[in-house]
């Protein structure tokens, strides 16, 4: 398999032919933001989180989409970058109605860690305030649209990893939901096999456990990589 | 003996049924014809109902919310009856540069919100993105007819004759 | 900010929200004692005050959710040198700003006729109940805002680094703070 | 079919025709439809009947004649005449031995001699308004499919990509990509299954070009596509059109039959081993789609949502097999390149934009309608030789082109040839050909929310910042427009446009800033008036 030498962040890596920047990046202990990528489902480069600058590039590229190049010299958080990320959160923030003191995921949810991190203390758009449901029609999950940053992680597991495809994307633009099946309650889905695994992968608390406090709420996504390399190698690792 | 209603109803509903059968068997129910499968039920139909796509999915073999989503994200797809009457009112530049807002404020002020039937289910009012009829500007698709150049009182008018208060 | 020779004057005032950003400011325990020699807290709720007085910071607790919310934050911004968004409900609406989604009707029906048993009536158009805005913001959609303190409440060490840095004439080290 | 007989039912047709004392053309595009021209057609069909002129004279529908304001139009063949406003009154007098002489008549007939008609230069349009689209042999009757014969039994594949490089063409659907370059990415991809995808998803309000080329000329689009399947060694073809267009969807439907029906498509085109079929997909109302890797997934029966590229779809598109995607109008340029040889064509227009563009004049003009000038015409021979000027004696105030993607160009930009480089050097895009006159009346912040509320609603959703940018910088301009907006509003207003084209998944997001950019380039004064002076105080109430 042939390698790969390129700079990130002015330090020289390797990566295999094929490997994305992002891989690449956290491999070397470059965590470059993101909300859509888990490792072990396809990507989407939908969140525009992880675009970094390569030098010789007009255009950013999304990391979790880019495969590395020999000779690549690639910035993943220049000072103008590091802006569009603000702007980015601060446009899921005002989107829909992420309250986080009445949170079930308050402390452990990824938007406002990644909120904390890049510096975000007040949003400075205006809260759109849509009127949006609750789902708690499931014996033992949640499913609050308001929280929903629409990362479609939760569409790509059921249909990528548990194959039952319970979950996908209804309408169009700020509109779009997610639902269960013909949109009807998830509670009364034929399809879903109440696996769970949408809600350890959601990155917020739109997808939740019933019953838990808000500090026994967590999610943990190891299993993906448990059963990803099972399935494509015949590899049991934890 | 008195006409029997409900006879020409089932009988239209069993045809609608083998044309959808036929359009779908057309495509040998491949799921990747899920979009062509959509328009011939709609066109048969009128709308898509829920147990309607639930058959499609069925048919085709696709799972529901693909079917659903694929439904929803499509503007020339409707899941609910249309009214009597169906406006549409073109809002494209051309149109819009014309005055296209002054019709839809005269539909929405007596029928309907734009997207919704009205409550009598008399009148369906859309916008659409330009119907490519630009030297006719403003113009509005009435029951499938362009209506070229056409004022708020003109409208006034027909929505008048057909009996809208 | 130069550090100044005479006590830091400060303000609190509390427009929509449940006071717990207050609470969390008496939190800070013997710190207050240490901040007291170089802080003059000249209006509070936790105080009695009439008029809000001209001062060099002040921290805003609440989203600005009626009408004398709007006056009282228009009069604390023409007197105040540093005005500090203090806690999620004035930093972001919150809680209080949760009602947006729904139109005031509704939420004063819900609230005053749906949910009671004794319909006493709605409280509007008197001079008692101040009127409610149409939509719950924060206050830097209303007043320019200097500082945001996140957090509901924040906590203690926030409010202490914040005020602490003030009286030093420094930014205040608030890097990592979140909502929630 | 071979090519002997491809020249024998031309000259058959040509035959019957000129045997005809004359052909009356009336336009049938949709345009004149709505404004009775069928009612005309069949008038004019009834009066040929009832004085048993059968043999010597017929009626026939045409594509848009061009003139869409002065519709129905119709043509008479012996003496050329065009009629504007024609009612079915007046089918007696076009079947009488002289139209021109009826008074009825007289003042309905169009001067032809007018810079309108002079200055434009017909390539893409030359069959509209002159064969029947629902007829193969008037097409064929006009040279049509000897540009595929030509191909297939004189050139290899390489020789034709070379006469569309000689061409210098470059695709008509907005970006200007240089046709050639696509075709040989896809020509050199291995694997046996290619395809060929026409791009006829028009969905720019104020552009209905292609909607007149595919209702006009149908088969000149199928040879397009059947040239390129060649030369890239495609089999498949889709024709990926609006289903807002009926009309162009029934004539493409019938050309795909009559063209199968004389083997023009289908397998053994010109007795060679060359195969092309074409299937039609009917879009359902997603602007989005107009985007390649959208319309891929269109018409692979999925949501229309745009991903990531590359992989190009020369490299990967349809079911991941290479895919070659061009528009309506650069399909159509195809033919006459391969008869007339891409020099030709390279001496047409202004290098390094050749040949023609054709513009769907729309808006505050009084010629509304469509008009083919070749490239490097000045913007205001377009607007005020050709479309008229402004009605009433009104003021020019902009044109805007390239739609949602495009920007508005002010009156000191009127000189400016209408070109790809020009159009980007001054904010703008060439797009697909909308081209919509403002005068003094339009608000330009009104236009600004104008486009960017369509840009919001066709907004697929998937990624953050056009979904939800989109929806800010919307909302951003409706305050301004009611004044309730501040200086930090149009500054947020601003950084917005930075960050949609900087970080948007594709080009719908990349490009939705343009009409705001633009306006406020050259407009910034209409938005600053209409922010309230107390706000404007620094550190003060908002």
């Amino acid at each position: 398999m042939s390698v790969k030498t390129l700079v990130i962040d002015g330090k020289a890596v390797t990566g295999r032919a094929g490997e994305t920047i992002f891989n690449v990046a956290w491999e070397n202990g470059v965590r470059i933001p993101r909300l859509c990528h888990v490792g072990g489902l396809s990507d989407v480069g939908a969140c525009r989180l992880c675009l970094v600058e390569i030098e010789g590039q007009r255009k950013l590229a999304a990391a979790c989409l880019t495969p590395v190049e020999e000779g690549m010299v690639v910035h993943t958080s220049s000072e103008r970058l590091k802006e569009h990320r603000r702007l980015i959160l601060e446009l899921l923030l005002a989107e829909r109605n992420h309250v986080c003191a009445v949170c079930v995921m308050n402390g452990a949810c990824e938007l406002q860690d990644l909120a904390a991190e890049l510096g975000v203390d007040h949003v400075r758009l205006r809260y759109r305030f849509p009127k949006l449901g609750v789902d708690t029609s499931h014996e033992r999950f949640g499913q609050d649209q308001n929280r929903c940053i629409l990362c479609t992680r939760c569409v790509r597991v059921c249909d990528e990893v548990e194959g039952a495809h319970t979950k996908d994307v209804f309408g169009r633009g700020s509109g779009s939901l997610i639902i269960n099946d013909m949109g009807g309650p998830w509670g009364e889905s034929d399809t879903c096999t109440s696996c769970g695994k949408c809600v350890q992968v959601c990155p917020t608390g739109a997808l939740f456990s019933k019953g838990k406090s808000v500090a026994e709420m967590r999610k943990d996504r190891g299993f993906l990589k448990y059963i990803v390399t099972a399935r494509e190698k015949r590899e049991w690792i934890r | 003996m008195p006409p029997d209603a409900s006879k020409p109803t089932a009988t239209v509903k069993d045809n609608r049924e083998k044309m959808l059968e036929r359009a779908m068997s057309r495509h040998h129910y491949s799921g990747d014809a899920l979009i062509e499968v959509l328009h011939a039920a709609q066109e048969l139909y009128g709308f898509l109902s829920i147990p309607l796509l639930q058959s499609i999915a069925r048919k085709l073999r696709l799972p529901p919310s693909r079917v659903l989503g694929v439904a929803t994200f499509y503007h020339f797809f409707s899941l609910a009856p249309k009214g009597e009457h169906f406006f549409q009112v073109c809002t494209g530049t051309a149109c819009y540069v014309a005055g296209a807002q002054s019709l839809l404020d005269v539909l929405e002020r007596r029928c309907c919100k734009s997207g919704g039937t009205s409550p009598d289910g008399k009148v369906s009012v859309q916008s659409a993105r330009c119907i490519g009829s630009c030297g006719l500007a403003p113009a509005v698709i009435y029951d499938g007819k362009i209506l070229a150049r056409l004022t708020p009182e003109q409208l006034n008018a027909e929505l008048d004759r057909i009996g809208v208060k | 900010m130069d550090s100044l020779e005479r006590k830091v004057r400060v303000a609190t005032a509390w427009l929509g929200g449940c006071s717990g950003c207050h609470m969390s400011l008496l939190d800070m325990d013997e710190r207050l004692l240490e901040l007291a020699d170089r802080i003059e807290l000249c209006a509070s709720p936790l105080t009695d005050y009439k008029d809000f007085p001209p001062v060099d910071v002040a921290l805003v607790e609440g989203a600005v959710a009626n009408q004398d919310h709007l006056e009282h934050i228009r009069h604390i911004r023409a007197n105040s040198k540093i005005l500090v968004s203090f806690g999620d409900c004035a930093v972001t609406g919150n809680v209080p700003a949760m009602r947006n989604a729904y139109g005031v009707e509704d939420v004063l029906n819900e609230a005053y006729r749906a949910n009671t048993s004794v319909v006493v009536g709605v409280p509007v158009g008197n001079a008692v109940v101040p009127r409610l805005l149409g939509r719950v913001r924060p206050v830097h959609e209303v007043v320019a805002v200097d500082l945001f303190l996140q957090g509901c409440p924040p906590d203690a060490q926030a409010i202490h680094e914040l005020l602490a840095a003030l009286v030093e004439g420094r930014r205040p080290a608030l890097e990592g703070r979140r909502f929630g | 079919m071979t090519f002997e007989e491809l020249m024998e039912q031309q000259a058959r047709e040509l035959e019957r025709q000129r045997a005809l004392s004359r052909r009356i053309y009336c336009c049938t595009a949709a345009g004149c439809v709505s404004c009775g021209a069928e009612a005309v057609r069949k008038a004019v069909a009834a009066e040929i009947k009832s004085r048993e002129l059968d043999g010597t004279m017929e009626v026939c529908g045409t594509g848009c004649m061009g003139l869409c304001s002065q519709g129905p139009l119709v043509r008479t063949s012996d003496d050329g005449a065009l009629y504007g406003n024609v009612e079915a009154a007046d089918a007696a007098a076009l079947v009488s031995a002289a139209p021109a002489d009826d008074p009825r008549l007289a003042q309905r007939r169009i001067d032809t001699s007018t810079p309108f008609f002079v200055k434009q230069k017909k390539i893409v349009l030359a069959n509209s308004g002159v064969v029947d689209p629902e007829r193969i042999a008037d097409y064929i009757a006009a040279g049509g499919y000897q540009a595929l014969a030509k191909a297939v039994a004189e050139m290899t594949p390489r020789e034709v990509i070379a006469e569309v490089r000689a061409s210098g063409l470059r695709g008509r659907g907005g970006a200007g990509y240089p046709t050639a370059l696509k075709w040989e990415l896809v020509a050199k991809q291995p694997g046996a299954t290619k395809y060929v995808v026409c791009n006829a998803d028009e969905g720019d309000p104020g552009a209905f070009m292609d909607r007149s080329v595919l209702e006009g000329d149908p088969h000149r689009v199928l040879e397009g596509m059947a040239i390129a399947g060649y030369a890239v060694g495609a089999q498949q073809g889709y024709v990926y059109v609006r289903g807002e267009y009926t009309l162009a969807i029934q004539r493409l439907q019938a050309a795909i039959r009559q063209a199968e029906r004389e083997r023009l498509l289908g397998s053994r085109i010109f007795e060679d081993t060359f195969q092309f079929r074409v299937d039609l997909r009917i879009g359902a109302g997603a602007f989005v789609c107009g985007e390649e890797t959208a319309l891929i997934a269109s018409i692979e029966g999925r949501r229309g949502q745009p991903r990531q590229r590359p992989p190009y779809p020369p490299e990967s598109g349809l079911w991941g097999k290479p895919t070659l995607i061009n528009n309506v109008e650069t399909f159509a340029n195809i033919p006459p390149i391969l008869v007339n040889g891409g020099e030709w064509f390279a001496g047409i227009g202004s290098a390094p934009s050749t040949g023609t563009k054709v513009f769907a004049l729309a808006g505050k003009i009084v010629n509304t309608g469509l008009i083919e000038v070749p490239m490097g015409t000045s913007l205001r021979e377009i607007v005020f030789d050709i479309g008229g000027g402004v009605p009433g004696g009104g003021e020019f105030k902009a044109a805007q082109t390239g739609g949602p993607s495009g920007g508005c160009i002010p009156a000191e930009f009127l000189d400016t040839p209408v070109d790809f480089e020009s159009l980007a050097r001054i904010g703008s895009i060439m797009g697909s050909g909308g081209l919509i006159v403002m005068d003094k009346t339009s608000s330009m912040v009104d236009v600004a929310r104008y486009f960017m509320e369509f840009c919001m609603e066709e907004s697929c959703g998937k990624c953050i910042p056009c979904r939800a940018g989109t929806a800010q910088m919307h909302d951003i301009l409706t305050r301004i427009l009611k004044r309730e907006a501040t200086r930090a509003d149009l500054e947020m207003l601003e950084r917005l446009c930075v960050l949609l084209g900087e970080t948007s998944l594709c080009g719908l997001g990349q490009t939705a800033p343009n009409p705001v950019l633009s306006t406020l380039k050259y407009f910034r004064r209409e938005y600053e008036e209409l922010l309230p002076a107390e706000h404007s105080a620094a550190g003060g109430e908002r």
